[in-house]
């Protein structure tokens, strides 16, 4: 069992136009820099992007926000990311924001097999209410909002409490950065630039990891593999610090 | 105000600090109290800040600032990270606001007509903290009130407040909506009355725990 | 910050009659085998347990049973655990069975502010359809068994699908088995020890571990805390090996 | 039996082999492939069983006999184990059976009136791998066939089975219901017949790819 491919661009060969690609990453941590860049390279369109924040000071996702390859962005938070804010607002991008930490599980949900869970955040909010604006028209109109969520009283523990309905996310592909990985898919990530990556790689059909060490199957401590290899297809090796 | 936010704090908790202001909170705490400070990006036990030239780029906050982490630390994935606010967890998180409501709604991510900019992990501390303490300037930029009978901008969560620290004093939210608890320096009541927009309790509580002049 | 007490004794010093307590351990690994034998000691009764197996052998909660503490269980595996059998089968224990991956499901759900979640796991079969007997009477009768629980379909990733809605679990307490614990109770299970142990530590209001080796705080990787200081109120130095 | 359905297992799958006939197949995987063994009770990368005097007691499989763990091996939470299995990451199941029906109904955790020993992780199984085969005698020990019109025992999970190994032979499900692959050395269509509970329909796939004689 070897899940190690020559190059980026070998592993990414095969994400065509239209797919959905959750892409790991918050701020600049755990961001997978090479595979993003040999997308780019590869021209692929109309991609569904989900993510935390898309990018940021003009890099990672920000560069195919740039050459107009996302079509739509499942995200939680635009701040001052420019590009994700301008092609929002000019109705380039749709965009569905979600609480971040809905957002996580969400995609865990998708990776365990889970429909969809009731949870506590965004209920008498708009997240739960709708009207959240998805796609801006010409003069910052509302072209389309999110519509409400199904609110349900459940009491856990003894206590009652409404909470909100939320769907799984699948994905066709995942991009994945990590510290170190086995031939078998098995890896590790260091400090926070674990964040997304292991819930992101569980929620795809094919999860694609790129690691700034791969190691022999069997070097990983197995108490210590954070993301196990069953939930990895393919892995690239790249440079500590390589960008692109 | 990151001052009289850090006297919150009690030895022992676990406690997030929201972007902007409340990242101020760490300065003022007494080295006598153990806070463990949790970042919604997966770090628990955040240390100092730290000078970008000895980052560790993989060790940031959640406002995506180089920090260090202290002796107990852990990291962990965003889902777990989210289990450990939405569960109830956390004993405190500290949030800026844009309004409060006197029933406890916070309103911090979002103005209608002005680009939606996210809420990022906002709902999720918001509905899963076990105490939300609110730390903002007590009116808005134009002079507004910030703490309202009835917030006008879309919610983050509803009667999830339950105290708020301002440049003017220290608010509880109550069944019977604001009331106060302290008055900073130099702030009368009738100054902190008229810069609220709602009314305002004084209970002989807040009186005999309050070391400030009252009128 | 110090969570630790002296004795598994002072650990569970206020577990009360009634209490509802998950308590881990998968067949002999990762047993709470000296909080089960500290509690067995305090005379607690009436409790409810939620566990996978109840007691192995004899051993573990099988003991608390044998002294007729325990007036519920919810578990997923009778198997050949004899006395588990019998105070079902006599009337004696309520017992509620789940599917093993709903048991983990749940009380993960319950740690992680959850309320209920739909899985395919159970659609079409006594677990979602109701039936299974949760109490004996006289004679083999069945004087109550579980009810229908409600069954929706979903489409996710494009595959439309009947799924079950389970709701979470919170307990009172949690005995938990660790192999290594700081005193900020950090925790790290070794291998298959881990299991249910994680789980159901979030989803008490207070868990108590009892570790095989009890560290300064820094000691343990943060990158590998398997179980995080914010889930754990008490920790309990144990001997490695030692079960009682 | 087992070695029929080693075959079954291709190089690279990850597969979790059911309590009872199914932990036997491992003997009879040919070394050339790498087959990923998963035990629900959060192990990955199972290897051989081992003496108990070599054990280490915390590794154990789902049937709790002490096991080791091969190269790339790793240890999880039962929730996440259970993540593997619901979330179809597993590429095959191999479950023992009490009845199966033509639909590919599976019934194996229950009989009504004898004790009710728990299901255990077979439901997950059951409903989250991706290709669910049965291992099994053909008919009961009372003789009576256990692949069958409809389950009358409660089921496990309903229309999972992908395909059935038996000491008669091999047949799949499909939409026409049983279909036979293959009969065992010496055992006559008529007999596996006989010994089912519904009718076994015999296609040109079968028969192309079937090295027995059949009828």
């Amino acid at each position: 069992m070897d899940k190690v491919l020559p190059e980026a661009r070998d592993a990414v060969a095969d994400i065509e136009d239209g797919a959905t690609i959750a892409v790991g990453g918050f701020g600049t941590a755990g961001v997978p820099w090479c595979l993003i860049q040999a997308l780019l390279e590869r021209g692929t369109r109309r991609l569904t992007i989900v993510t935390n924040n898309c990018g940021i000071n003009g890099l990672g996702l920000a560069t195919l926000l740039r050459e107009h390859r996302i079509e739509r962005v499942i995200a939680s938070y635009i701040g001052q990311n420019q590009i994700f804010a301008e092609q929002y607002l000019n109705g380039e991008i749709e965009v569905e924001l979600n609480p971040q930490g809905t957002l996580a599980e969400r995609l865990r949900a998708g990776g365990a097999g889970i429909a969809a869970f009731y949870t506590p955040t965004g209920v008498d909010t708009p997240v739960g209410d709708g009207g959240i604006p998805t796609r801006y028209g010409p003069g910052g109109s509302v072209l389309a909002q999110t519509r409400p969520k199904e609110v349900r009283t459940f009491v856990v523990g003894g206590e009652s409490r409404r909470y909100v309905l939320e769907e799984a996310i699948v994905t066709d592909f995942a991009l994945i950065r990590a510290t170190v990985a086995d031939r078998h898919g098995n890896a590790t990530f260091h400090a926070a630039a674990r964040n997304f990556n292991p819930d992101f790689a569980m929620a795809a059909r094919t999860a694609i990891v790129e690691a700034e060490r791969v190691v022999d199957a069997g070097e990983i401590d197995p108490d210590n593999v954070h993301l196990p290899g069953i939930f990895v297809q393919r892995v690239v090796a790249v440079a500590a610090g390589q960008r692109s | 105000m990151a001052a009289r936010a850090a006297q919150e704090l009690q030895d022992g908790e676990y406690v997030n600090l929201g972007i902007g202001l409340p990242t101020l909170i760490p300065k003022y705490l007494s080295s006598d109290k153990h806070i463990v400070l949790h970042s919604e990006n997966g770090v628990l036990a955040i240390g100092a800040e730290c000078a970008p030239d000895d980052a560790d780029p993989d060790i940031i906050d959640a406002g995506s600032a180089p920090v260090t982490v202290v002796a107990g630390a852990s990291f962990c994935s965003s889902s777990m990270s989210f289990a450990m606010i939405r569960g109830g967890h956390l004993d405190v998180t500290v949030l800026g606001a844009l309004q409060v409501s006197a029933s406890g709604d916070l309103a911090n991510w979002a103005v209608p007509g002005q680009l939606v900019r996210g809420m990022g992990g906002a709902m999720d501390l918001a509905a899963g903290a076990r105490r939300v303490l609110v730390l903002t300037d007590h009116v808005a930029r134009d002079g507004s009130p910030k703490l309202v009978e009835r917030c006008t901008l879309p919610l983050t969560g509803r009667a999830v407040v339950d105290r708020i620290i301002t440049n003017l004093g220290v608010l509880d939210v109550t069944s019977d909506g604001f009331v106060v608890v302290e008055l900073a320096p130099g702030v009368s009541l009738e100054v902190l009355r008229t810069s609220t927009g709602a009314p305002v309790a004084l209970t002989s509580w807040s009186l005999g725990g309050n070391p400030q002049p009252v009128g």
